[in-house]
């Protein structure tokens, strides 16, 4: 039996969130201190730098701890290398996202306390995404980001694509939630409890009860449609996270009106997020362990299978829909969704090299999707438009900016030797790995996306270096920018050649609480 | 001849009606608020489920029942957002059809 | 007749000592040859590819600014100061070489590992044998001068940064693909100089015709790849791979480390220095499994009774890997088994060795421009001339039998491969030689001439003679560059002409251009003491000899004669282009026209390229001439120095290609060697006539009297034209027959005349239309066709995704139980 | 006067319609087997269940927007009852308290401040009626099926429950602290995030 921790001695694991926290409110607290500060920006930068630096050593510490996973707060929560490893990633997306905001403008300076503020709650909810086992814990913690994320959209008072994108978000963030929380009565139901801990067994042992009390198979037949209907319904509220087919709907729209920064945040954060929770709910809960492969569904379920196809189905749907997209953001948009399908692909693999994959593709996303939405904030910004007419010449007027652009560009097609390559050669290999028809089948259909993936991001790499520019003016990118840019870029570069040390961070991450 | 008592099926199938309702509001109705309304039925249908289910559960521990009462709050939260948004978009478009917030499109 | 008896006999005594000499010298190089090969660590390797990376990355960040700030002068130095340095580096590397021991020369520089994946080890490791040493010296060197002669070349070019950027590039690629110790390398590299080949063939972008090109090379070099990369799955799967275990060892106590637990980090880090071997294997056993090590082994270490293949105590490691070096080892110790196993394996009734080799040999003939993918290399005459010598004539295309020679080992293993090859090879050889006789373009001579040679030495490394073939390579990188920049110094002196009708009398303007190309014209003639004299008889006379080595005797003796027949094409077409252009009057025009060209000084008569220009062409004239010396002399007794050099490489391969020659007498190589005298002098003598000075109006009689066959070769044979034809109508008739079917059964037989009529036009019209691009663009507008239709479902309106979502969702629960 | 009537006969019918699907579903049998066909109780949850479902109607197919406001409260009040029944008294004020108290004037303030009524007929127009009627049969089918027929894990006989709300004052800060506490950084957040949305802009 895994180890339990009451409240009182759950909270010596609990720091990084009560740092958040703590954070969060002292920030916005700090906002009111420096509001006539003309370096307030900075300030509160620094601040909230403070804040999540102060969050990863704890951490750290906490992971110290405990090297074998623990529950937390009478189970509501764990504490696993999964966890920890995803913690550590909202740590860094949300740094990112608040180094960027700053310099972008799309922030007005006088609401830079409350994006700041905001922001770090949101941490707080992604890192209970990750480590929820309790179906409560769950929806608090995507209520947690999607609330904040709701208003976080809308940022840009008089902006009407901003409100538009936040009034889409919130209804359809609502009646996903809806969806979630309906799902979750029905597996409440099932279960008897909200704890996910445990339920194959549970399940299973229910099943053998049912039909050792001799009940008719049509009854265990809508036992399973039940099951069916509440792990989808559940899994659409983990799907609009991380926006695939079929809910994917709301994600360009609302990627093109909110502010570049934040777009850039919703990107990765809760995407990532999005992805721990499927993967604990797929195969922490509704599979039976086998050995080294976590494919065993509760009442033979092919969760694998259909996993697969809505993965198929999310990247065709991103990428063609990015073919004949013009403006940049919403191209990124696109391809954040067939992204989601290649990772998905890393889930459909329903094994720890999958799982392995996954975490690993998210760690190399993040560097890159950062830096592909940053170069479109920047430019943006600096030029007023983001259409990919603004990108023809990028090369003369901006040549720090077009290289490093076009050098995430052809990371995220998964061109050698970055970074983007390393990680879905693992997403294929983990397919590849389980050699089941299904799995190569699809293994092929990511391969041929990602050829047509090619095909959108080399034309905007062909704008900036081939094409000449409309105008001559050149684009003063800040010093911090491409700082950063510089920083991104190298990380894409070294994971390219060298990244068995992040090979082995995902690897030792695949350990989930409650499967064993 | 059976008896008409309520069982739990009644009360889940008040739930899924509930939630039919709900999602036919949200896919039909063209103002804003009144796709609100659909939200908040399918919210309250998981609730149904939640407390009835709490309530027939062989070993009660009240754990539905909190979880309908956190669903409340977090309904609440939502409509809070939604309506600062809904409000948002009537000052800069001076109208909350979704069928003219379509800026964002393809 | 006396005289005549005399000299045979003389011959024939030479000829015999030669053969002895030979003989003791294969005997004695195959006795210590065949162990484990043994190497040298060294640390400055990297610096090689080094250098033109760094030069690259400058060029291309800042080159831009520091052309504007500095001038030109800035970007061509540290382009050919990166060169410069990357050539010492590997002077200082050859001389490390030279200084082992013969069957010791192996320098290997191991930096770090990329990736273990399972069985999958890639390192970044470079290592330099004798062959790669031998490409490494002809790439840096040959690159060095032509990065000087691009100076002038491109004097006039605005983004000169861009084009040193793209050279220094390539040369990084092409050194990142011969001194790579793995298949991963290898194939960074190949994709590398693909890359860069594209870049630099559509250099003048704004050109369509040249985009075109560019497109072309790219798109074709991708089928190659294709099948480059599916046998090397292949063999990595014959070798017993996986890309993970599935069972529950992690991954840090593989097989390997298992085999070895003592040495567990440092396998993993330095890529096999432990061995287990295995004498039991058989196509039906995969190597070393984990089971099976665990079963032998033995707890104090070696199970007991296997033989370990071993010289000086080494042991083979066997399995799946992706070194050159531990392949060539698993090969060549025959205790190990697994020569056994791959000759035995098959692979749905196919031999899995000619499976594999064909395979590889399918990328080489895309990069090496190979019957039927050469057709992108003489459009690819579309970049700049310095690109086409250096690119499409001296490095890149030769990678294909580089890869070749330096698989030796398991190409001589399938006689059937090398069959293919050599056949394939004698093919392009004589088509690309017929079709540059009646080229005017003196570019597209060049380059027909280029896809013929490469042929010749698919014929050398197809017959088992790699040396030779690897000898033709080297002479060729020489007069080919020698030819290449000389046309270009030409094409420069007269104003960017390039159609040999407009030149002669060059000699007079031109008089040091004049002179390395005739020097070169020589040497690619075959006139005897001339280096390509020494390789393309070497390889002719191997063809002759080749015997079982292909899959029938008589093969070898109808290549020679199609190589024969070429190497007569060869000195005819080459001379031709010499003569056309440098004897006779000047038939260009005299400041004739204006052109808004950048060319500063257009019109006027022809004038000699500038000194950067022409010291380059006098080096590798001189280069041409220093080469013989590596060749010289197999008949007269003397092993030829490069093949002696080669020998530590080839050593695997050695025994096996010569046990199954056919040892014809020394009298029959004499022969043939007189053949390849009188067929060079003939070309020479035939081109002479017609074309000297262009007095002789035979040609135009002749191409007045045969119009069609003329205009038939002058096509290329509609190879082009062949493949739209085939390949395109069939994708467009099959969509069109489709359609017909429809319009049948949905308007009936009267509108089936009518049907009939429009298929016709339109597949008419879809000829016309879609010549070049067509099947991409089939399938491009199809695709953005089915983007439109999804962005269309993306409506803006917040209902329809609602809707989309709910009942997306039910999609999915119905599909729960259709995938079941 | 008319409107209130119509609705009380709809729901009187609704709840018969109700009770005697009750008989003809095998599925929905689930209660005791012995005792009086009908009781009081048993009616009253009849009625309840008929006035949310009705109330739910008139919220997915009103025209006016106040109506369907109207009609949702309507809806949470019956839902509200239900709770009553099943002895959740604690959730059943807290829906009170909350949902009708709160969100639901929440909602009607912004109906007046967005919709003119009065002024256009249709406030709360309805597009793609027929989609969204084959979407609302599909769904029905399934959950009704799956509410029906699946083996939940429930009692025949619920027991019998004393007043909960302390035990649940218990849970939230024993067994659930960790949800409470995090819940409100949630409001926190979400009152910052909506305020900033929505407040005007300040001068500076």
């Amino acid at each position: 039996m895994l180890p339990v921790l009451n409240n009182a001695d759950s909270l010596a694991y609990f720091w990084p969130e009560m740092i958040l926290t703590a954070g969060a409110m002292g920030v916005f607290l700090f906002d009111l201190a420096v509001a006539k500060s003309p370096r307030r920006i900075l300030w509160l930068t620094v601040a909230s730098l403070g804040v999540l630096a102060a969050a990863a050593l704890a951490t750290s510490h906490v992971a110290g701890l405990s090297p074998t996973p623990i529950g937390l707060f009478n189970g509501l929560l764990v504490l696993d290398p999964w966890a920890v490893f995803f913690k550590y990633l909202s740590w860094a997306v949300t740094a990112l996202a608040i180094l960027i905001a700053g310099p972008s403008l799309e922030v007005a300076s006088e609401r830079m306390g409350e994006y700041c503020a905001l922001l770090l709650a949101v941490a707080v909810g992604m890192s209970l995404m990750a480590s929820s086992t309790d179906m409560l814990m769950m929806v608090i913690g995507v209520e947690l980001v999607s609330m904040v994320s709701y208003a976080l959209a809308g940022f840009k008072k008089h902006d009407r694509k901003s409100s538009e994108a936040a009034l889409k978000y919130v209804v359809y963030g609502g009646v996903a939630s809806g969806m979630m929380l309906f799902g979750m009565s029905y597996l409440y139901g099932l279960l008897g409890t909200t704890n996910l801990v445990g339920t194959a067994a549970r399940m299973n042992a229910q099943a053998a009860m049912l039909a050792q009390a001799g009940v008719a198979a049509s009854v265990a037949g809508a036992g399973r449609v039940a099951m069916v209907v509440a792990v989808v319904l559940v899994l659409s509220g983990v799907g609009y996270k991380i926006a695939s087919v079929p809910w994917h709907m709301w994600c360009p729209d609302v990627y093109e009106g909110a502010p570049t920064p934040f777009t850039a945040f919703l990107s990765v954060g809760p995407k990532a997020a999005g992805f721990a929770l499927a993967v604990r709910i797929l195969y922490g809960a509704m599979s039976v362990s086998g050995g080294a492969d976590l494919a065993t569904a509760v009442a033979d379920v092919p969760w694998p299978q259909v996993v697969g196809v809505i993965a198929g189905l999310t990247m065709t749907v991103g990428n063609f829909a990015a073919l004949n997209q013009t403006n940049l953001k919403r191209m990124l948009a696109y391809s954040s969704i067939a992204h989601a399908g290649y990772i998905l692909m890393g889930v459909a693999a329903a094994s720890e090299t999958g799982s392995q994959s996954v975490a690993l593709y998210l760690v190399v996303y993040l560097f890159m999707n950062l830096g592909a939405f940053l170069v479109v904030g920047i430019v943006g910004r600096l030029s007023g438009s983001e259409s990919i007419f603004e990108y023809r010449g990028l090369s003369a007027r901006a040549p720090f900016a077009a290289v490093a652009f076009a050098v995430f560009l052809f990371s995220l097609t998964g061109l050698p030797p970055l970074a983007g390559f390393v990680g879905k050669f693992h997403l294929f290999k983990a397919l590849v790995d389980r050699g089941g028809s299904w799995q190569i089948t699809l293994a092929i259909v990511g391969l041929l996306n990602s050829a047509v993936s090619l095909y959108y991001y080399a034309r905007i790499v062909k704008a900036m270096f081939l094409d000449k520019p409309h105008t001559e003016e050149r684009i003063a990118v800040p010093a911090s920018y491409n700082l950063l840019l510089g920083a991104l870029v190298g990380l894409v570069l070294v994971f390219g050649v060298y990244f068995d040390g992040l090979r082995q961070l995902a690897g030792s991450s695949v350990v989930l609480f409650g499967h064993s | 001849m059976s008896q008409l008592a309520p069982g739990l099926p009644h009360f889940l199938v008040v739930g899924a009606v509930l939630f039919a309702l709900g999602t036919y509001t949200v896919v039909t109705r063209t103002n804003a608020v009144g796709i609100l309304m659909g939200v908040e039925l399918i919210l309250n249908a998981a609730n149904v489920n939640f407390v009835a289910f709490d309530r027939f559960n062989p070993s009660p521990h009240l754990s539905g029942q909190v979880f309908s009462l956190f669903v409340i709050v977090l309904a609440a939260a939502e409509a809070a957002v939604a309506l600062a948004i809904v409000l948002a978009v009537y000052l800069n478009t001076k109208t909350i059809d979704v069928t003219e917030a379509d800026t964002l499109r393809e | 007749m006396d005289l005549l008896c005399h000299v045979r006999d003389f011959v024939l005594a030479a000829a015999e000592g030669a053969g002895e000499a030979a003989k003791h010298g294969e005997g004695a190089a195959r006795e210590a040859a065949l162990g484990v090969q043994a190497f040298k660590r060294v640390g400055y390797l990297w610096l090689i590819p080094f250098f033109p990376m760094v030069g690259a990355i400058v060029n291309a960040v800042v080159g831009a600014r520091l052309q504007k700030r500095f001038g030109k002068s800035v970007v061509t130095n540290l382009a050919i100061g990166a060169m410069a340095a990357a050539f010492v580096t590997a002077a200082v590397a050859f001389v490390d070489l030279v200084g082992q021991p013969e069957h010791e020369r192996l320098l290997v520089n191991h930096l770090w590992n990329m990736f273990t994946a399972g069985d999958v080890q890639a390192n970044l490791t470079f290592a330099l044998d004798p062959l790669s040493m031998m490409m490494v010296l002809i790439i840096t060197f040959i690159g060095a001068l032509i990065h000087v002669y691009s100076v002038g070349y491109m004097a006039e070019d605005p983004d000169t940064w861009r084009f040193f950027a793209y050279l220094n590039l390539f040369v990084f690629s092409m050194l990142l693909l011969v001194m790579g110790d793995n298949f991963v390398l290898m194939f960074f590299g190949w994709e590398g100089v693909g890359l860069c080949s594209y870049l630099l063939i559509g250099f003048w972008y704004k050109d369509i015709d040249k985009a075109k090109a560019a497109v072309k090379a790219f798109v074709t070099n991708r089928i190659g790849d294709f099948g480059f990369v599916l046998g090397l799955f292949l063999l990595f799967w014959a070798l017993g791979g996986q890309w993970e275990k599935r069972s529950v060892i992690p991954p840090h106590e593989s097989r390997w480390a298992l085999a070895d637990p003592a040495h567990l980090y440092e396998a993993r880090a330095e890529a096999g220095t432990t061995y287990v071997a295995d004498p039991t294997l058989s196509p039906q056993t995969p190597p070393a499994t984990y089971a099976e090590v665990e079963k032998l082994a033995t707890p104090e270490g070696w199970r007991p009774g296997a033989s370990i293949a071993t010289r000086d105590g080494g042991k083979v490691r066997v399995g799946p890997t992706l070194s050159f070096r531990e392949l060539r080892d698993q090969i060549a110790v025959e205790s190990t088994g697994v020569k056994n196993r791959l000759t035995g394996l098959t692979f749905f009734g196919m031999p899995l060795l000619a499976l594999v080799g064909i395979l590889l040999f399918v990328g080489a003939t895309a990069k090496s421009a190979q019957i039927p993918l050469y057709v992108w290399l003489p459009d690819a005459m579309a970049g700049p001339t310095p690109v086409s010598a250096l690119i499409h004539a001296a490095t890149m295309v030769t990678a294909g039998v580089y890869m070749v020679a330096r698989l030796n080992f398991l190409f001589a293993l399938s006689t059937t491969a090398m069959t293919v090859i050599a056949c394939t090879g004698a093919a392009t050889a004589l088509f690309a030689a017929s079709i540059g006789f009646v080229q005017n373009d003196i570019k597209k001579v060049l380059a027909y001439s280029t896809v013929s040679q490469l042929g010749f030495m698919f014929i050398g490394v197809g017959v088992g003679a790699y040396w030779a073939g690897t000898y033709h390579l080297l002479t060729h990188a020489f007069f080919k560059a020698c030819l290449f920049l000389g046309s270009g110094s030409v094409i420069l002196g007269c104003h960017h002409e390039q159609d040999m009708r407009k030149m002669g009398g060059l000699k007079k303007y031109m008089p040091l251009t004049e002179k390395t190309y005739l020097y070169a014209c020589i040497a690619i003639s075959g006139f005897p003491l001339a280096n390509g004299f020494f390789s393309k008889d070497e390889i002719l006379w191997k063809a002759f000899d080749a015997g079982n080595n292909l899959a029938d005797p008589a093969l070898g003796k109808v290549i020679w004669l199609v190589g024969w027949v070429t190497a007569l094409g060869t000195a005819f077409y080459m001379w031709r282009s010499y003569y056309l252009t440098f004897t006779g009057e000047y038939r260009g025009g005299h400041g004739a026209h204006e052109s808004g060209d950048a060319h500063g000084h257009h019109g006027g008569l022809p004038h000699e390229s500038p000194r950067s220009m022409t010291w380059v062409l006098a080096a590798l004239a001189v280069g041409c001439f220093l080469t013989i010396f590596l060749g010289l002399w197999g008949p007269a007794g003397v092993e030829p120095v490069l093949e002696r050099w080669l020998e530590p490489v080839l050593a695997p391969s050695h025994a096996l290609v010569a046990a199954r020659g056919a040892h014809e007498g020394p009298l029959a190589e004499w022969l043939l060697m007189a053949a390849s005298v009188a067929v060079a002098f003939g070309g020479w003598a035939a081109a002479r006539a017609l074309y000297k000075d262009a007095k002789s109006t035979v040609p135009a009689t002749l191409a007045a009297k045969y119009p069609r066959l003329h205009r038939w070769v002058l096509d290329k044979y509609y190879v082009d034209e062949a493949y739209r034809k085939t390949v395109l109508a069939a994708i467009w008739a099959g969509a069109k027959a489709c359609d017909l079917f429809d319009r049948v059964v949905v308007d009936g037989a009267v509108n089936a005349a009518a049907a009939v009529g429009r298929f016709v036009c339109d597949v008419d019209g879809a000829i016309d239309k879609y010549l070049v691009d067509g099947a991409v663009n089939f399938v491009a507008d199809g695709a953005l066709g089915f983007g439109r239709a999804l962005r269309r479902v993306q409506t803006g309106r917040l209902e329809h995704y609602l809707y989309a979502a709910v009942a997306g969702a039910l999609a999915v629960v119905l599909l729960t139980f259709l995938v079941q | 006067m008319k409107t209130v009537a119509g609705y009380a006969t709809v729901i009187v019918m609704t709840a018969a319609l109700f009770a005697e699907l009750t008989m003809l579903v095998p599925g929905l049998h689930w209660g005791p087997s012995e005792g009086p066909l009908l009781t009081v109780g048993d009616a009253v949850f009849y009625l309840l269940a008929s006035v949310a479902m009705v109330s739910a109607v008139l919220v997915a197919f009103s025209k006016s927007i106040l109506y369907s406001a109207i009609a949702l409260l309507g809806a949470l009040l019956g839902a509200g009852g239900l709770y009553v029944l099943l002895r959740a008294d604690f959730v059943a004020v807290t829906q009170l308290l909350i949902y009708i108290g709160g969100v639901l004037v929440l909602i009607l303030f912004a109906v007046m401040l967005t919709s003119r009524i009065g002024q256009a007929s249709a406030t709360n127009p309805a597009t793609s009626v027929v989609a969204g009627l084959v979407l609302l049969a599909a769904l029905g089918a399934v959950l009704g099926f799956a509410a029906a027929e699946a083996p939940w894990k429930g009692a025949a006989h619920p027991l019998e429950l004393e007043a909960t709300a302390e035990r649940i004052g218990d849970l939230f800060l024993g067994h659930y602290l960790v949800a409470f506490e995090v819940i409100s950084l949630l409001l926190l957040a979400t009152l910052v995030g909506a305020v900033v949305v929505a407040r005007k802009e300040i001068k500076e």
